[in-house]
């Protein structure tokens, strides 16, 4: 049996984190929902409604946040379904790492996204 | 259980007829979350364009809202989105120990629920693609 | 035994001759049983004609050492219908008034020891604890999915054993000397329903993630795990030792909430129910340092 | 071939225990099983274990109720130790973890039973021997002892001196079920067996389809006397299609028995006036085969136990686990339905004679549980008598024979104990059939009724001493030769068995032999029934002389397995037959037409058969009633 040998090692943070995240997820993505189907349709959709509403602090933030937890909700899921089946040794490590990678850029790439919906230049 | 020794017919998804609500539920949960990371990964790569202005910004957008295929995507995309946001409450009650022995009840409902929210949806979501 | 396969057959019928005068015994041996068989068929098929109330037994046959039955078969067989019988009743009736060599483990024949928790009409369950009343006919039976089949209806339960062996399942609290230890009521109904286990091993089979994942330790050795740290007779550190092998990748966290396994085993212990109250006290003990 | 101190066949509750125990002192000791130890039939015991636990209570009490329900027949020694060391292997049990029902206090629950003058039977819910073997079996992962599971036990390696109590055995001869390979299991210290009952020698049993009695048939054949053999306890309610038990609790919570006529037979054809369905297990085990003889059976097989009226609340509260049994194994719900129920065999209480300490009279090997007859429970057992006796003699046995010093028994054993030969009047020669003389060398019909090995001690007659004489009677012969010739014989009765392409098939046979003993060796005896049974028995035993195996496979082959076990099924019924041919009177479960009373002037005596190399010997052996204080005085057996 694999011995413990500091708590960072405990393989329940994980599972934790994604009811947790999940749980704030349901909110948030809820309420994107609504709001941009139904508050405001997406076909009428432009930029300059979209950086109305990213220039208010508290939106532009629960954007990002939703975009963090739903990055490690989503891969993390991900990497899970792929442990469940037999994933393991060198393999896993990899897909660990390419997931990992994956989400670095998918939240780098989202965050100049959003900070230039917030009108700043990003374009570099 | 070193190998699954093959033998046809017995193999896993062969015998989909006779998964149980809970085997249902796991297989649809997948489905819709991959579906959503996939989205998630989709989307932001659309939202890029706002980098290279707002004219290209809104000709995507509206340029891919104006295509009715979208729209039914759309359809389809909150249908997931509702279904994994149900079943994911559902999961997280389980997860508390709380109602298992409804499971199966609680999945039928998240099916019946998110098929009604789905259809609700449809005037909203293709007003203005035809 | 309609089913078989029909060249094996013509086989049979054709080539005894040539090949008994240079086969091994074991070869001369295998023609004729095959010629055997074949009689055998007429017999159950004319018994067939006899009766109205008979039902139909589609049995997968498979043995890696006898030609005919390398490649895997179904064969039906015609059993009488009797008010109470059993699939394991009518697979006895089978292997003892068709073929002898149809394979099967049984023994307690009343839901105790396990042996024959098999795939009837695609759900896992004990050949003994099922009605052929209840069941759609033709009732189909098949080894245990997800575990390497040795002979028709037998499969290799050393991973089973592996895995319940890994949860260290055994109490291993000090004693007092020679006196019993007091349990109270309520904690002997908390582990009640996990201490029900008969290791058939149905659960595990139902199970897509322990088909995956050959490390996930199963449910039915979590149960067994669960069954000693909730067992207030083991000390605190115990439990604490019993968590760290559940807590590993391989543990609980594997568990997706299929719920197959609850509804397949036949003691109805709420695999599910203890599986994910290991996880919650996994994190509980997790949360504590922070 | 394999070689361990201690070799115990068999890992029932006794097995695991003798197990444990050899353990304990320090022996290697491997489990040789022909099931996985969890599928074990000490898992099916419902009731409990009776151990005098408490305040009020004493061993002494226990004895007592003990010694009368076995109406006289159980031996002293046996009785008390059982009883003394009951309350610290329970309290054992307790401390490896076994989930007992409990008390308010915390302490584990006893409930009355049958026969008991105090509430002392220990229990888990109704699942006492699922929780017992369990258990058991967990210690035994704990400790590492190593377990040979799927591995047919098929013969004992025994020296082959003329006189069984001079003989050794050192070790056994195993077949793996899994590869079809036979090997020898060389046992430096001896061989404990302990394979359960042989309930299979009756087509209707509460036994599992394992339980053959494999042990027992080899020992006798090795020179072990079988002890009381015509003592078969009948459970009067169990389920038609399968010989499920369904508990006394039933009947206890009120539940009544009806015939045809919608009669409540217990009283009214006045076989109980005053305890009616209450009355002790063979009064209403023959009470109800009295109704189906007499017509008002229904389909001529069974009566019906109705417990509708105690209604589904009180139903489901007590007798939950029946609902379930009834449903599962007969199609019927006992909320909607009366149970049909019939007497089914339940429990041998006779078998291979041993000690207090496990020892049979061969040194080396040892018997313990449901296929050694210590005698604890003489002619009739007490519910909740058995488990306590898998645990005590089985640690016993495993202390015995991994060496440690014990005081020697006080039970003799072996056929120089003897006081007396038997008369009967057989209608056919019992025991092996005559070897002719011209199969001999090839080595098949020898090796096929197994005696090479273990049969060579008997005498006279001059195609059986044959082999015998070959080694000068009663050579030193060394261990692993011994092994390595009981090995070659075995390979060689197997080889013939699978090269044989046909002939008769075992089913066949056994389920005849099986209808042979439920028609005439059942609750009802009597002596033209018996001679008629050793007659079907004798030409089962023809029949058997032609078998064969139709699967020509080595892996998992059932049918091989089962072909031998039909053997030794045969050979036990034989045994049961001839001893209650023999017993004419009416004791505990023996009832005889013609002898209504318990006869203690000519019949305190036990039922001793030996082999004695295939011309089966019958002879009686003192009971011992004389206890450690005090003498049993024989009493009328009333409730
Ligand atoms: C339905 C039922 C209810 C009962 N209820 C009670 C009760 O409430 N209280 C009570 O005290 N008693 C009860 N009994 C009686 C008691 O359970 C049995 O007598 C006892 O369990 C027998 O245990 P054992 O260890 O001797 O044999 P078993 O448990 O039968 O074990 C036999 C072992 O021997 C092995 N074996 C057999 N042959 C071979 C071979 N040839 N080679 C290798 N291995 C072999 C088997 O694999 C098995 O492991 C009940 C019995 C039955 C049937
Ligand atoms: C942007 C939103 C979301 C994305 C991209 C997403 C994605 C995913 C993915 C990919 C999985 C893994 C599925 C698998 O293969 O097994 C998953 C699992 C899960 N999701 Fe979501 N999800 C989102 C929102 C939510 C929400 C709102 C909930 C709400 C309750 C939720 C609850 C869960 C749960 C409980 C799991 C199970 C994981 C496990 O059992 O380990 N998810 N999600
Ligand atoms: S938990 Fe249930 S299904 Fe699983 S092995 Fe135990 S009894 Fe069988
Ligand atoms: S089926 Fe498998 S996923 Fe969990 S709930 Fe049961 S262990
Ligand atoms: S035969 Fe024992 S569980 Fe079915």
């Amino acid at each position: 049996m694999a011995e413990r040998y500091s708590s960072f090692d405990r393989r329940g943070w994980r599972w934790f984190a994604q009811r947790v995240t999940a749980a704030f997820l349901i909110v948030v993505l809820a309420f994107h929902f609504m709001l941009l189907h139904f508050v405001n349709h997406a076909y009428e959709i432009t930029l300059a409604g979209t950086t109305a509403r990213m220039s208010q602090v508290g939106y532009f933030t629960t954007m990002v946040l939703f975009l963090v937890t739903a990055t490690f909700h989503g891969v993390n899921g991900v990497y899970n379904a792929l442990v469940n089946q037999g994933l393991d040794g060198t393999q896993k490590k990899a897909v660990a790492a390419v997931l990992v990678a994956a989400s670095v850029l998918l939240v780098v790439q989202g965050i100049r996204v959003a900070l230039a919906m917030n009108g700043m230049d990003v374009s570099f | 259980m070193s190998q699954s020794y093959e033998r046809g017919l017995v193999e896993d998804f062969g015998r989909w007829r006779e998964f149980s609500a809970g085997m249902w539920a796991w297989i649809f949960h997948k489905f819709t979350g991959w579906v959503l990371i996939g989205y998630l990964f989709t989307h932001i790569a659309v939202l890029s364009t706002a980098i290279s202005g707002a004219s290209m910004y809104n000709q995507t957008l509206g340029g891919l809202e104006a295509l009715l295929l979208v729209r039914i995507l759309e359809v389809g995309l909150l249908a997931v989105a509702v279904f994994h946001i149900l079943n994911g409450i559902r999961l997280l009650f389980v997860d508390l120990g709380v109602g298992l022995d409804a499971q199966d009840k609680s999945f039928y409902a998240s099916l019946v629920i998110t098929g009604a929210i789905a259809i609700a949806s449809v005037p909203t979501f293709l007003t203005g693609a035809f | 035994m309609s089913t078989q396969i029909p060249q094996q057959e013509t086989e049979s019928e054709t080539e005894p001759e040539a090949e008994s005068t240079e086969g091994t015994a074991q070869d001369r041996r295998l023609e004729r049983k095959r010629a055997a068989e074949a009689e055998r068929q007429q017999r159950s098929e004319a018994a067939a004609s006899e009766d109205e109330d008979r039902i139909t037994l589609k049995v997968f046959r498979y043995d890696p050492e006898v030609e005919a039955k390398q490649e895997p078969r179904f064969d039906d067989f015609q059993i009488p219908f009797e008010q109470g019988m059993t699939v394991l009743d009518a697979l006895m009736y089978a292997r003892d008034h068709y073929d002898s060599s149809l394979t099967f483990r049984h023994s307690c024949r009343q839901a105790v020891c396990g042996s024959d928790a098999l795939f009837i009409n695609g759900s896992q369950r004990l050949g003994c604890q099922t009605q052929v009343a209840d069941l759609d006919t033709p009732v189909r039976v098949e080894p245990l999915p997800h575990q390497e089949v040795e002979k028709d209806l037998v499969v290799d339960m050393e991973h089973f054993y592996d895995q319940m062996h890994a949860v260290e399942p055994y109490f291993q609290g000090d004693t007092p000397d020679d006196e019993e230890q007091r349990q109270s009521r309520e904690n002997r109904e908390k582990i009640k329903m996990s201490t029900r286990c008969i290791w058939c091993g149905a659960c595990q089979s139902s199970c897509n993630i322990a088909a995956g994942d050959n490390q996930y330790l199963g449910p039915a050795a979590i149960n067994k795990a669960y069954r000693f740290a909730m067992d207030e007779r083991e000390e605190e550190d115990l439990k604490k030792h019993r968590m760290d092998i559940l807590e590993q990748e391989h543990g609980v966290w594997r568990c997706q909430t299929q719920f197959s396994c609850t509804d397949v085993c036949p003691k109805d212990i709420p695999l599910t129910e203890h599986i994910q109250e290991m996880k919650r006290e996994a994190v509980k003990d997790n949360l504590k340092f922070w | 071939m394999y070689e361990h101190d201690v070799i115990v066949v068999g890992a029932g509750g006794a097995g695991l225990r003798a197990a444990i125990a050899a353990h304990e002192e320090g022996a290697d000791v491997a489990l040789v099983s022909k099931l996985h130890p969890v599928r074990s039939h000490t898992g099916a015991a419902e009731g409990g274990i009776n151990a005098a636990l408490r305040d009020g209570d004493s061993w002494e009490d226990h004895a007592y109720d003990t010694m009368k329900g076995s109406d006289y027949l159980g031996d002293a020694p046996a009785i008390e130790t059982l009883c003394q060391q009951s309350p610290s292997e329970v309290i054992q049990l307790e401390h490896w973890g076994m989930a007992f029902s409990r008390e308010d206090d915390g302490r584990m629950s006893q409930r009355p039973f049958g026969g008991l003058s105090f509430p002392r039977t220990t229990y888990a819910g109704a699942e006492t021997g699922h929780h017992l073997l369990h258990t058991m079996y967990e210690q035994v992962v704990k400790r590492g002892i190593q377990v040979y599971d799927e591995w047919y036990v098929t013969q004992l390696a025994v020296t082959d001196h003329d006189d069984p109590e001079e003989r050794v055995c050192h070790g056994a001869i195993a077949y793996d079920v899994q590869t079809g390979e036979v090997e020898g299991f060389k046992a430096r210290n001896g061989v404990i067996l302990a394979t359960g009952g042989p309930g299979q020698v009756y087509d209707h049993t509460t036994n599992a389809v394992a339980n053959t009695g494999d042990g027992q048939a080899m020992a006798y054949r090795a020179g072990v006397p079988l002890e009381d053999m015509e003592f078969v306890q009948f459970h009067p309610t169990t389920l038609p299609s399968t010989g499920v038990l369904i508990t006394e609790g039933v009947r206890g919570e009120g539940g009544i028995l009806y015939n045809t006529e919608g009669e409540r037979f217990m009283f009214e054809e006045g076989y109980a006036n005053n305890d009616g369905e209450l009355a002790s297990r063979d009064v209403v085990a023959r009470a109800e085969l009295t109704e189906v003889n007499e017509g008002r059976g229904f389909d001529d097989d069974h009566v019906m136990l109705d417990m509708r009226h105690l209604g589904e609340e009180r139903i489901t509260d007590r007798l939950e686990n029946i609902i379930h049994l009834s449903e599962d194994f007969e199609g019927v719900n006992p909320l909607d339905d009366p149970m049909p129920v019939k007497p089914g065999q339940h429990y041998e209480m006779g078998g291979i004679e041993v000690s207090e300490n496990g020892e049979t009279c061969i040194s080396g090997l040892y018997a313990a549980g449901e296929c050694a007859c210590v005698s604890v429970h003489g002619s009739n057992r007490l519910g909740g008598n058995a488990l306590p006796e898998l645990i005590i003699f089985g640690a016993r046995a495993g202390r015995h024979a991994a060496g440690k010093e014990m005081e020697p028994a006080e039970i003799e054993t072996g056929p120089s104990a003897s006081i007396e030969r038997a008369e009967y009047d057989s209608p056919v020669s019992p025991g092996a059939l005559d070897t002719p003389d011209d199969v001999a060398a090839d080595g098949g019909r020898t090796s096929d009724d197994g005696s090479t090995a273990t049969d060579s001690g008997r005498a006279s007659d001059d195609a059986r001493s044959r082999q015998t004489e070959s080694d000068g009677g009663a050579a030193l012969v060394g261990i692993d030769e011994t092994v390595e010739r009981a090995l070659d014989a075995e390979r060689a009765r197997i080889e013939h068995l699978m090269e044989k392409d046909e002939g008769r098939q075992h089913a066949e046979i056994r389920a005849d032999l099986q209808k042979a003993m439920t028609e005439n060796v059942n609750v009802f005896r009597n002596e033209e029934g018996l001679k008629q049974a050793l007659q079907d028995i004798r030409a089962a035993r023809e029949a058997y002389d032609d078998v064969y195996v139709d699967d020509p496979s080595r892996t998992f082959n059932t049918d091989l397995q089962h072909t031998i076990e039909t053997r030794n099924l045969i050979d036990l019924a034989e045994a049961i037959t001839l001893s209650a041919l023999a017993r004419t009177e009416f004791r505990g479960a023996h009832w005889r037409e013609g002898y209504q009373d318990r006869n203690d002037e000519e019949w305190i005596k036990h039922s001793m058969l030996a082999w004695n190399g295939g011309a089966p010997d019958l002879y009686y052996k003192p009971v011992i009633l004389e206890g450690e204080e005090k003498e049993y005085e024989p009493k009328v057996r009333s409730y």
